[in-house]
Order: C-alpha cells, then sequence, then structure tokens
C-alpha cells in the first residue's frame, strides 16, 4: 500500500483508540485528581463492563442495535454500583490512604477478575455491533462503526467537560479536588463527592468498554494493558486537568498507530513507550499540569 | 534506633537459625517452597529498601529482578560461563540498570515516578520479546543441570540438588538480611528515612538526596538483580514472563504484608502470600477471590503490615 | 575584615511581584544579625535565597569569599550555611534523637562510628535542654521543645552562619529567656542571622539590625540607631506591631 | 560451604534408607504390605490452565483428561491399579509452573505430571521436573520437547509438534493455495515455529513466503498493520492466539471486504470460538489446519465416535450440555492419547512405584508408534523416542456453510523431520 493511504489507515487506527483511552482515563483522572487515589481496578471495571455488555446483549438477543443500546445504559450502572459499593465498604475505611488504597484496589482487581473467570469463563467473547457498515476507501475498507466510536467518545467527552466546568455537580467536585478540608468546611459532603466520583470514574471505564467490545470482545483478561495505558495518558496529561487527558489519549493513541507504520510492531512499542517515558522524566508535571509540590 | 543492638540482631540471628534448622525439618515440598521463597523474598527486601525506606514506590522491579535472572542466565547459555562468573555478571547488569534507570526515573516523584518505573521496566520486558533470538523471547530457556554446577576446590556443588540449593538460597538471603539490617542501621540508613518523610528538609541538612536516593536506587537494583540470578542459576529458568508488571506488583504486595521498613517484613510477607495461594489453590481454583479478600482485609486492619503492625502496637524495637 | 556573607543586587520575582528587589547586603564574621519588617516584607524569601532553597531572579551571593549563586542547596550546607524553618519541620516521626543524629553523622569528620555520632547527639540535645527526650518522637514533643529542636539540629551542622528564621514564635516568655541565652552562647563560635518579630529578644540580641520593606533595604544599623530612625518607625515600629 | 554437603548427604542418605527399608518389608515375606501397596490407585498430576490466559484450553484439557481415566478406570486402570488425577492449577505462569511441578513430586508424591499446554509453563517446569526425576508428559504441540533443549524426563507423546505440522501444511499450500504467501503471526515464540519453518517448508514445495508480519503480543487491534501485506499476495497464512483473534478477523474483513487473498490458518486462533460468531462471515471458504477435527466427519472411525461421546462433544465440538461451549478439539485429543501412552509405557515397563521412575523414562521411550484406534482415536502416530515426540496425519478442513470439514489429510511422513539431538544420551 502506498504511503499517504497507510498513514491515513493509521492515523484513523490511533484515533479510534485514543477515543476509548480518553474516555477510560478521564475515569482515572477524576479519580485520581478528585480523590488523590490511584485505582488500580480501574480496568477492571472496564472489563466488567465489555462482560456486562455482553451479558445484556446476550439476555435480550434479537436486534443488536437495541441490546447495544441497553447495554450502553444497564452495564455502566452496575458497574458504577459495584465502584460505590466498593467505595464505601473499603475505601472509605481506609481514609483514601494512598498506599492502602493501591493494596485494596489490587485486591479488588483479584475479586473482579476471579469472578468474572467464574461466572463469564475464560472465553472471549463477542457483541455485535449495533449497525454494520463498510466504508470502502479508495485503498482499504474500513469499518463504519469504528468512526462512530471516535463520534460518541468525543460527545461523552463534552458532556463530562459540560458537567465539570459549567454545572453545579462540577463545581463542588473541582473544589473537593481543590482542597478537600476547605470544600468541607463550606459544607461540601466531601464523603458524598468522593463516592459518587469513584462511581462515575468506573462507569467512564465502563462506557468505554461497552463501545469498543463489537470490535475486541469481552474477555476476563482484557482490563491490564488499558489500564497501563490509561495511567500513562492521565500522568502524561497532567494530574486532574480534561484538556490534557484529551490530548495526551490523543498523542498515545495517534503515535501507537502511526509508529507502527514505520518501525517493526514490537520495536515500535518499545519505541512509543520509551519516547512517553523520557516526555515524563524531562516534564514530570504531564505537558498540560503545572509544576506541583 | 540508638539503643543496644542486641535484640535485633539477636532475633535476626534466631531467624536465620530457624530457616538452617528448617532444612532438616521440612517435608520435600515445603523444603524445595521455602527455597524458592527465600530467592524471592530476597527480591522483597531489594524492594523494600526502595520502597520501605526511601519511600519511592516503583512498579518497574521485574526489570531489576530480570536484569540478574537474563544477565545471569544468558551468560551461562550462550557465553558458557560458570555460575559465579554468571552471577557476578548478573549483579553488574542489575548495577548498570538500575544507574541508568536511577538517573532518569528520579528526575520524578511520587505518581510520576511509578509510572516511569512501570513504562522502563515495560520497555525492558518488551525488548525481550524483540531479541528473542538470544533471550527465547516468552517460552525462556532452559539451563542445564550440566551448566548448574559450581567447582570448588575439586568439590563439585550441584545447584540442583535440594539441600545444596537450599543452602545457596539461605546464604543469599541471610547475606541480604544482614545488609539490609546494618544499611537500616546504617548512617546511610538514617538519610534514606529522612528523604522519605521530608525530602526538602533533608536537602537543608547539607545532604545531596538525589545522590542518596540514586544510591539507594542501585543498591535496591543490585539486590533484585540478584536474587534474578539466583533465580536463575537455583531454578534453571528464565523467562519473559518474570519481567511482566505482575512480576513488579508482587514484591510491593509482600512488603506491604509483610509491613513496609522492616527488616523481616518481606520474608513475612512473602511466605504469607506464597501459602495463602498455595493452601487455597488446594481447596478451590477461586483462589484469587481469596487472595484479594486476604488483602483488603490485611489494608483494613493491619494497615502498617504484619511486622509493621506489630512493631507499632507491641514491640517497639523491631527492625 | 571581610564579610562573611555579601549579596549584591540580589532579587527574586514571581510573575510580576518583586518579593526581594535589588538586595545588596553583607555580613561581618561573628555578628548577630537580626532582620525585621512588617509581614511580606521579602525577610524570609531573602534569607532562603541565601541558603539556596529559591533560585534568585537577579543579582549575586558571596560567601566567604565564593560565589555560591548557582550552588545548590545541600552544598551551601556543607560550606556552613544552615537554616532552621520558620514553620517548624522536625522529622516528625523520628525519634528526637534521629532528628539530631542526622545532621550530626554528617558533620563528623572520618569518624562515623556510632559513639561519635552518640556523643554529638547528646551535647547538642543538653545544649538546647532537651536532654532526656531523645527517646521521643519529635511530632510528639511539645511545640517549644520542638523550635528548640530545631535549633539543635542547626546547632549541629557546626555552621559558620546560622540563620533563624522566627525562632521564638509560640514560645512561652520563660522559653524565650533561655533561648536568648542560647543564641548568645551560639553566636561565640557562629555567625547568626535572626528573622524576628519579637523586638524585645531583637534588642537583647542584634548587633546590628538590617530594616526590610516591599523587598527592599530600608534602613540598617545598631538597634540604637534603628529605633530612632524616622523612616522606620513610620514604615513598622510605628504600626502598632502587637502580634 | 563443606558441612552443608555433608548435611546435605545425611538428609540425602537419610532419606535414601527409608526408601530401602521400605523396600525390605515389601520382598518376598511381606505379600500382604506388597500388595495393599500394588493396589493403590496410580496418581497422575494435572498441571491445569485452570486461570490466566490458558484457560479456555485448560477446561477442555480437563474434561478430556477426566474422560480418558473414567475409560481407563472402567478397563481395569493401569497394571491393575486404578487412576486418580490431582489437579494443581498453574495460573498459565511458568514460575507457578514449576511449583506445581515440584509439589506433585513432593508433596502429591505423583508417579508422573502430565497435560501442560502452554509452552512457556512446559519450558520453566521442565527443570523441576528433570531435578525431581518425575517423568513430565506435556500436550503442547510446542516444538520445545523435540528440539532436545530440555530434559530427559520430558515428553510429548500425544500431539504432533508445531515444527512438524508447518511442515505437513506446505505442499497443501503450495498446491492449493497460491505460491505467494504473507504470514501473520504473533510475535511470541508460538509465531516464531510459523516464522522460522514454513518458509524452508514451502521453498521446498516450489513457492514464497514474501512478508512476515509479526504482532506484538499486547495488541488488541490489527488493521493498522494490514498496510503491510504486499498487494500480490496469494495467500494470508495467519496464527493468531489469545482472545484479541475475533478482533484479527473482523478487522481483515472489514479491511478487504469481498475481494481477498486465499486464508490459510491454524485453528488455533479460534479453538473455544464459535466459527459462527458474528464478525467471522468473513472466514467463509478459508482452511484451516486441525488436529483432530472439530466437527463430526462423515468418514469418522468408530474410535473416534467413541472418543467425542466420552468426551462430551456433539457434532459441531461443543459441549453436550451447552452447545454455545465450544471445545478446543483440535488439542484436547492429546490428553487422552497421551494418558494411553503413560499407560502402555508403564504396562511395558511393570511400574510400581517412584522408584521404577527411570524405567518408565527408558519404556516410553522405547515406543516407537502408535496404531488408530480407541487409544488413539486422532489416528496412527509414529513416536522418535530419541527426542520424545510423537508425529501424526494432519487435518486441513475448509470453513463452509459455518462448520469445518476436513478436505486433505496429510500423511505422517509428510512432517518427518530430521532429529535435532538425542534424549536418550542424557543420564537417568
Amino acid at each position: 500500500m502506498a504511503f499517504g493511504p497507510h498513514l491515513l489507515l493509521a492515523t484513523l487506527e490511533g484515533l479510534v483508540t485514543s477515543a476509548v483511552l480518553a474516555l477510560m482515563a478521564l475515569g482515572l483522572s477524576l479519580v485520581f485528581g478528585v480523590m488523590r487515589v490511584v485505582n488500580v481496578a480501574h480496568g477492571e471495571f472496564f472489563m466488567l463492563g465489555a462482560v456486562l455488555a455482553w451479558a445484556v446483549t446476550a439476555t435480550l438477543g434479537g436486534n443488536p442495535a437495541i441490546g447495544f443500546l441497553a447495554a450502553l445504559v444497564i452495564s455502566p450502572l452496575i458497574v458504577g454500583a459495584v465502584a460505590l459499593l466498593a467505595e464505601q465498604l473499603v475505601l472509605k475505611r481506609l481514609n483514601y490512604n494512598p498506599e492502602a488504597t493501591i493494596v485494596a484496589t489490587i485486591g479488588l482487581l483479584y475479586i473482579i477478575q476471579q469472578l468474572a473467570l467464574t461466572f463469564y469463563g475464560p472465553d472471549a467473547r463477542p457483541v455485535a455491533a449495533p449497525f454494520n457498515y463498510r466504508i470502502s476507501l479508495p485503498w482499504f475498507g474500513y469499518s463504519g462503526y469504528k468512526l462512530s466510536i471516535i463520534g460518541a467518545s468525543a460527545i461523552l467527552l463534552i458532556a463530562t467537560w459540560f458537567v465539570l466546568t459549567r454545572t453545579r455537580i462540577g463545581l463542588v467536585m473541582r473544589a473537593t479536588q481543590y482542597d478537600s478540608e476547605t470544600a468541607q468546611a463550606f459544607g461540601i459532603p466531601v464523603e458524598r463527592v468522593y463516592a459518587g466520583v469513584f462511581a462515575l470514574g468506573a462507569m467512564l471505564a465502563a462506557v468505554a468498554a461497552v463501545l469498543i467490545v463489537p470490535i475486541s470482545q469481552a474477555h476476563y483478561l482484557m482490563g491490564l494493558d488499558p489500564l497501563l495505558l490509561s495511567f500513562i495518558v492521565v500522568i502524561i496529561g497532567g494530574l486532574g486537568s480534561l484538556r490534557g487527558t484529551v490530548v495526551a489519549a490523543l498523542l498515545i493513541g495517534v503515535s501507537d498507530g502511526v509508529i507502527s507504520v514505520f518501525f517493526s510492531p514490537t520495536l515500535a512499542k518499545i519505541i512509543a513507550t520509551l519516547v512517553v517515558a523520557m516526555v515524563l522524566v524531562f516534564r514530570p508535571q504531564g505537558l498540560f499540569g503545572t509544576a506541583r509540590r | 534506633m540508638r539503643h543496644d543492638g542486641f535484640k535485633p540482631a539477636a532475633l535476626h540471628v534466631a531467624v536465620i537459625a530457624l530457616l538452617f534448622a528448617l532444612n532438616f525439618m521440612l517435608p520435600d515440598y515445603h523444603h524445595g517452597l521455602l527455597a524458592r521463597i527465600m530467592v524471592l523474598a530476597v527480591f522483597a527486601m531489594g524492594y523494600n529498601l526502595l520502597f520501605g525506606y526511601v519511600g519511592l514506590l516503583s512498579l518497574g522491579h521485574a526489570m531489576f529482578f530480570s536484569a540478574g535472572l537474563y544477565g545471569s542466565g544468558l551468560a551461562i547459555y550462550h557465553l558458557g560461563w560458570s555460575v559465579p562468573a554468571a552471577f557476578g555478571a548478573g549483579l553488574v547488569s542489575g548495577a548498570a540498570l538500575s544507574l541508568v534507570i536511577g538517573l532518569l526515573a528520579l528526575r520524578t516523584t511520587g505518581v510520576a515516578f511509578m509510572i516511569v518505573t512501570m513504562m522502563f521496566a515495560q520497555v525492558f520486558y518488551l525488548s525481550i520479546l524483540y531479541f528473542a533470538q538470544w533471550t527465547g523471547g516468552d517460552q525462556g530457556l532452559v539451563l542445564q543441570q550440566s551448566q548448574r554446577l559450581i567447582e570448588v576446590g575439586g568439590v563439585t556443588l550441584d545447584l540442583t540438588e535440594p539441600v545444596t540449593r537450599y543452602m545457596a538460597a539461605l546464604g543469599l538471603f541471610s547475606v541480604v538480611l544482614v545488609a539490609t539490617l546494618f544499611i537500616a542501621r546504617s548512617a546511610f540508613g538514617r538519610v534514606l528515612v529522612a528523604i522519605r518523610e521530608n525530602e526538602e528538609r533533608t536537602k537543608m541538612l547539607g545532604y545531596d538526596t538525589f545522590a542518596n536516593k540514586l544510591a539507594a536506587v542501585v543498591a535496591s537494583g543490585v539486590i533484585c538483580a540478584a536474587s534474578g540470578a539466583a533465580y536463575a542459576l537455583l531454578f534453571g529458568y528464565v523467562g519473559s514472563t518474570l519481567a511482566s508488571v505482575q512480576y513488579s506488583i508482587l514484591p510491593l504486595l509482600w512488603v506491604l504484608l509483610g509491613g513496609a521498613a522492616t527488616t523481616l517484613g518481606p520474608l513475612v510477607g512473602t511466605v504469607f502470600m506464597y501459602y495463602v495461594i498455595d493452601v487455597t489453590s488446594g481447596y478451590t481454583s477461586a483462589y484469587m477471590l481469596v487472595v484479594g479478600i486476604a488483602l483488603i482485609l490485611l489494608v483494613l486492619y493491619f494497615p502498617k503490615g504484619v511486622l509493621g503492625t506489630i512493631r507499632d502496637r507491641w514491640v517497639r524495637w523491631l527492625p | 575584615m571581610m564579610p562573611l556573607l555579601t549579596t549584591k543586587g540580589l532579587g527574586k520575582s514571581y510573575g510580576g511581584l518583586k518579593a526581594v528587589d535589588g538586595v545588596d547586603f553583607s555580613l561581618m564574621p561573628g555578628e548577630i544579625r537580626a532582620i525585621i519588617g512588617p509581614n511580606g516584607a521579602g525577610k524570609t524569601t531573602f534569607v532562603s535565597l541565601v541558603c539556596g532553597r529559591v533560585h534568585p531572579s537577579a543579582g549575586m551571593i558571596v560567601f566567604d569569599g565564593e560565589d555560591i549563586t548557582s550552588m545548590p542547596p545541600h552544598q551551601r550546607v556543607r560550606h556552613g550555611i544552615a537554616y532552621t524553618f520558620q514553620i517548624t519541620s522536625v522529622f516528625a516521626n523520628l525519634t528526637a534523637y534521629d532528628n539530631v543524629a542526622l545532621p550530626v553523622q554528617r558533620t563528623l569528620q572520618g569518624g562515623h562510628g556510632h559513639k561519635a555520632v552518640h556523643a554529638g547527639v547528646m551535647e547538642a540535645l543538653a545544649r538546647t535542654g532537651l536532654a532526656g527526650r531523645e527517646d521521643v518522637l519529635a511530632g510528639h514533643l511539645s511545640y517549644g521543645h520542638q523550635r528548640l529542636l530545631e535549633v539543635a539540629m542547626g546547632l549541629a551542622l557546626k555552621p559558620r552562619l546560622l540563620i533563624l528564621d522566627e525562632p521564638t514564635q509560640g514560645l512561652s516568655d520563660g522559653e524565650i529567656d533561655g533561648f536568648i541565652t542560647l543564641v548568645r552562647e551560639i553566636a561565640g563560635s557562629a555567625t547568626v542571622l535572626l528573622i524576628e518579630h519579637n523586638m524585645q529578644v531583637v534588642m537583647k540580641l542584634a548587633d546590628r539590625i538590617t530594616v526590610m520593606n516591599g523587598g527592599t533595604i530600608l534602613a540598617e544599623g545598631t538597634p540604637e540607631q534603628i529605633s530612632a530612625n524616622a523612616d522606620v518607625q513610620h514604615a513598622y515600629l510605628g504600626t502598632p506591631a502587637d502580634e | 560451604m563443606s558441612s552443608f554437603i555433608r548435611k546435605s548427604i545425611t538428609r540425602r542418605t537419610a532419606l535414601k534408607g527409608f526408601g530401602a527399608a521400605a523396600g525390605l518389608v515389601a520382598g518376598p515375606g511381606f505379600v500382604r504390605y506388597s500388595q495393599a501397596q500394588s493396589s493403590e490407585p496410580i496418581r497422575i498430576g494435572f498441571q491445569a490452565h485452570r486461570t490466566g490466559i490458558g484457560a479456555s484450553y485448560g477446561r477442555w484439557y480437563e474434561r478430556t483428561t477426566n474422560a480418558a481415566v473414567k475409560a481407563i478406570n472402567a478397563a481395569g486402570g493401569i497394571n491393575g491399579r486404578q487412576v486418580e488425577i490431582i489437579v494443581e492449577d498453574d495460573g498459565t505462569d511458568p514460575g507457578r509452573g514449576a511449583e506445581v511441578v515440584g509439589k506433585f513430586a513432593n508433596q502429591h508424591k505423583v508417579d508422573v505430571a502430565f497435560g501442560t499446554l502452554f509452552s512457556h509453563v512446559v519450558i520453566g517446569s521442565a527443570p523441576a521436573a528433570g531435578e525431581n526425576k518425575l517423568p513430565y508428559y506435556v500436550v503442547s504441540e510446542g516444538h520445545h520437547v523435540a528440539s532436545t533443549k530440555l530434559n530427559r524426563y520430558v515428553f510429548q507423546p500425544g500431539i504432533t509438534d508445531v515444527k512438524s505440522q508447518i511442515q505437513a501444511m506446505a505442499p497443501w499450500i503450495a498446491s492449493n493455495a497460491g505460491k505467494k504467501v504473507t504470514q501473520i503471526f504473533p510475535d511470541f515464540a508460538f509465531g516464531y515455529d510459523h516464522r522460522d519453518y514454513l518458509p524452508p517448508a514451502l521453498k521446498a514445495q516450489g513457492a514464497d513466503v514474501i512478508a512476515q508480519i509479526a504482532i506484538p503480543p499486547t495488541e488488541s487491534s490489527f488493521t493498522k498493520y494490514f498496510p503491510q501485506i504486499p498487494a500480490d499476495t496469494d495467500v494470508i497464512y495467519h496464527v493468531m492466539v489469545g482472545p484479541a483473534v475475533l478482533t484479527f478477523v473482523k478487522e481483515l474483513g472489514e479491511f478487504y471486504g469481498s475481494n481477498r487473498p486465499q486464508l490459510f490458518g491454524f485453528i488455533d486462533s479460534l479453538e473455544a470460538v464459535d466459527v459462527n460468531s458474528p464478525g467471522l462471515e468473513f472466514l467463509e471458504g478459508s482452511h484451516f489446519w486441525e488436529g483432530s477435527p472439530r466437527y463430526a466427519q462423515p468418514d469418522d472411525s468408530d474410535a473416534q465416535k467413541a472418543y467425542r461421546a466420552a468426551v462430551g462433544i456433539d457434532d459441531n465440538g461443543a459441549s453436550v450440555d451447552d452447545p454455545k461451549d465450544i471445545s478446543t478439539a483440535a488439542h484436547m485429543f492429546g490428553c487422552w492419547e497421551t494418558l494411553y501412552v503413560i499407560k502402555k509405557a508403564m504396562e511395558d515397563s511393570g511400574y510400581q512405584g517412584r522408584d521404577d521412575a527411570a524405567k518408565l523414562v527408558e519404556a516410553t521411550e522405547a515406543l516407537t508408534e502408535f496404531a488408530e484406534g480407541p487409544e488413539h482415536p486422532q489416528g496412527p502416530k509414529i513416536f522418535n523416542g530419541k527426542i520424545h515426540q510423537c508425529f501424526g496425519i494432519q487435518n486441513i478442513s475448509k470453513l463452509e456453510g459455518g462448520r469445518l470439514n476436513v478436505v486433505h489429510k496429510t500423511s505422517i511422513e509428510d512432517g518427518m523431520y530430521e532429529p535435532e539431538g538425542d534424549y536418550t544420551t542424557q543420564p537417568l
């Protein structure tokens, strides 16, 4: 294939990766920014979202579009409820101590993974896309559904941005993020904000999973790689910065696609990882964060 | 930690003596398992030096472990080096890698440090796959029994023989344990703790905190590499799984369970995790569930790990 | 005699705000110098520049004849500049003993032995009146004792220049008297640069006083000269200073 | 250190002493005890991938194993003793795998270990098997056993290794699918066997590999690699494994649409996956290697039918209890056949207990061929005792009308190659 189309394809692929990554990383970033909690189980919320999407569509049967839309609503709600439960039972009692929450969420990771293995099984299972439309370009064909993921993600991101910056809920969250003690003093129910943020973060991961599952199947071990990538995005983007998270997701997603044009795949991964690591080393506050101390 | 060093010293001698005595008492399976646990406890102790004492949470220590693993393993497999030379190669690999990683990663702090170390470890892991021609990729390499013999003045030590292996593991464990105790009680150890507590203040006492942290990263890296090298030599397998991210998280878990910044915590944590998995996997294949719940309960009720809690509540002198 | 510390045109600005602006300052060996001035006068920023916690935007710093402008803070400490923090920042989770052992073990030449460290620590604790409290976690000490521990740590560095940032803040009257005695004693072996709001302490201790306002030096002189200075009266002493 | 060695000798000699005493007791005059011992079950340690990436396979390996043991026991067991399976999960992790083998040898005191699939677990566990002198029969299809890089206690008598499979595929590909082949394979060892052995095998048949595309193991989307497929490719030879494989096929479909090159794949990609899953329509008409056919074939032998019934799979290769639960039919027969090889070798050597491990190894090495039949339902096999590896026939199936129909069976000779070493020269 000629260079131009190849690059176009790689960019499209990168954009799809970015779209999903941005949603997932945003969830992690919110939890991280507002609660200062490193949620290692975030990838498992993602996995749970995908598995539930399969369960919903398999139960409903019938038209894939209806099943998919139902999954898009039901799956994040259940995942959010699970997250809320975990928050109330565990994280809250740990006073959100950073180290303790890392261990606790690793424990959560094991539990969710094992439950998925026991009740869902070890196989990768597909979910039908709500529509199948292949866009025929002169050089190659491309999935219309994949392009729609980019659109859906953009809409969700804008909605989140709106909530964060233009609503009272967003204001309360930002106040808590800025200084939780002062927020508490001003009568903001910090504990409820934390619970809400943790659930919301998990729901964003679940939404990302439902969007991706028609193109990548549900599997009980699918959470780890997106988790690692999201961590990277969150750090590169700068803590709690929505714009930074989106730009970093674009950077990581697209560079992953484009670098693969020039190098053998594994070498491409090595180079991409190394480049991002070096960015962090020489700009540890992230691309958009301001130096914090 | 200025009072008489007798009790801690006696405790450590007693632990080593107990492990020595267990050689003659344990049934074969537990004997073999304990040898493995001691080697991995060394990994945990190396991790603890950085995480427990300096407060630097790395998510990439699998790369230091694997530097030792591959450094010694490849030296034997491709170059036919002797066991001691290969062990040395493992240590040198660990030292070199940790020096480079330390110089880069220590420019960052906090969460960025976690992520940077994790990414460097990922690069290391992918490189093992990329150079599969030499490393055996994900399948890894097997070191033959004949390659794992030490000739010492006419006597041949066979590292595949259970007791020799146990004693070699115990030897390494003891050396590192004593070294950790020594470091923890040394002037250097006091500086490391001060950096963990307040790095700015430590600088204002005239300490080059970067140099001290770098020294700690290298010391930690070398200890982890020693564990990796011993793993290759004693158990004969060198593979990329041991460089994957799980193996960076494991020492963190072991240390947190046993008690960060306690000298014996890494051993306690490693033994605990191993036996929880070993025992529960005998009853249910859902042992990950048990491990997960155990982790959460521990962190809820023993937040400072087993020995950390004991030190806080009962035994103040515990090092 | 050559000054121990000189600054030339020293400045620091944050954004547009000039916290310290073109300060020329010099300090003779053996002096006890107090810096006074209203809140926000740039006193703490100025001493932070001297000890290296803050990088200057302009000017240079010379210590004992050597340009230390770009020297990292820990090196300056090693050259003999010690700083005790305005906000108490002892290591709360370490014992008083360990707090003092940190500076002691670094300044010991050659002998890093436990005995030498022990002797040094006990001496520093005794000098600051903290003997017998060595096993207490620093965070469990009373506030006044924490301030003294801070001074003990500074002392243990065996500095040639000891910078004390509001050392008597929060101390009781009895503790302040003891403190004055201590600083006089310290001055026997080190130059002391003192930021202080308590004018009684300043008047009792200082050989000379520098008055800062708005990031610049307003006046400098003996306590008597400063008391008599009209500008100072207007800028500082004139306003009721009842903090 | 020297005192350690002396102690170590005492420990060993002490243990040996116990063994000798037991032997004396079990000698003539103590018939009752001896009988008691020989009526104890033969214990086989099954190293299972119950968790981790291999769990899909592990489940079916376990079912096949249980079915085979049931059949063996119903027919009187081995040497008149019943067979007992002890399962340990290795988490599909080589480190844990080695521990599990140690546990089998020393804790469970099994007679042999058996059943491992994933190559890295086999390689990681092999040293532990050798050091414990525990015969270790794997069902992995990797070339690692035949490469003679492991040790004398490791065998693969139930399934043909990948090198041989690939070699056997080459003539059919060259003459039926096309001469210009592009390979897509995972960038890890399983893929490397294909990378290394296919080009020479095709060359010998007058065809060429014109591009090799290695996909990193962590990859979850593939479209970006497809432009590297040369336009003049006749055949895409694909071997993907792991959960992302459906994505791979789907994206290939979206990329090419209806205008695609020939496709030839190893069913490893789709083991435990329904070929009628959404998105796989694209594979219709393409060909697959199968070790043992997933779908019942018209010419199935009685042995094959009996085997399928015993394991509990229907004509579509799915569980009889759940038609959506697809088996790993192309590989799991290896468990069945391996257990019968163990039985044969134990009977040949008059195996009594762990002390006979060496005899068991030699008896296994002495085997040369296995006839098709109830014990070997997949087909006849030749066994090379020097490299501990068997060689069997391979199937090429075409995916048509939503099922896989066998269109070609290779001969055993198609897959034979020169041995790379000789385990029998190693000490026991």
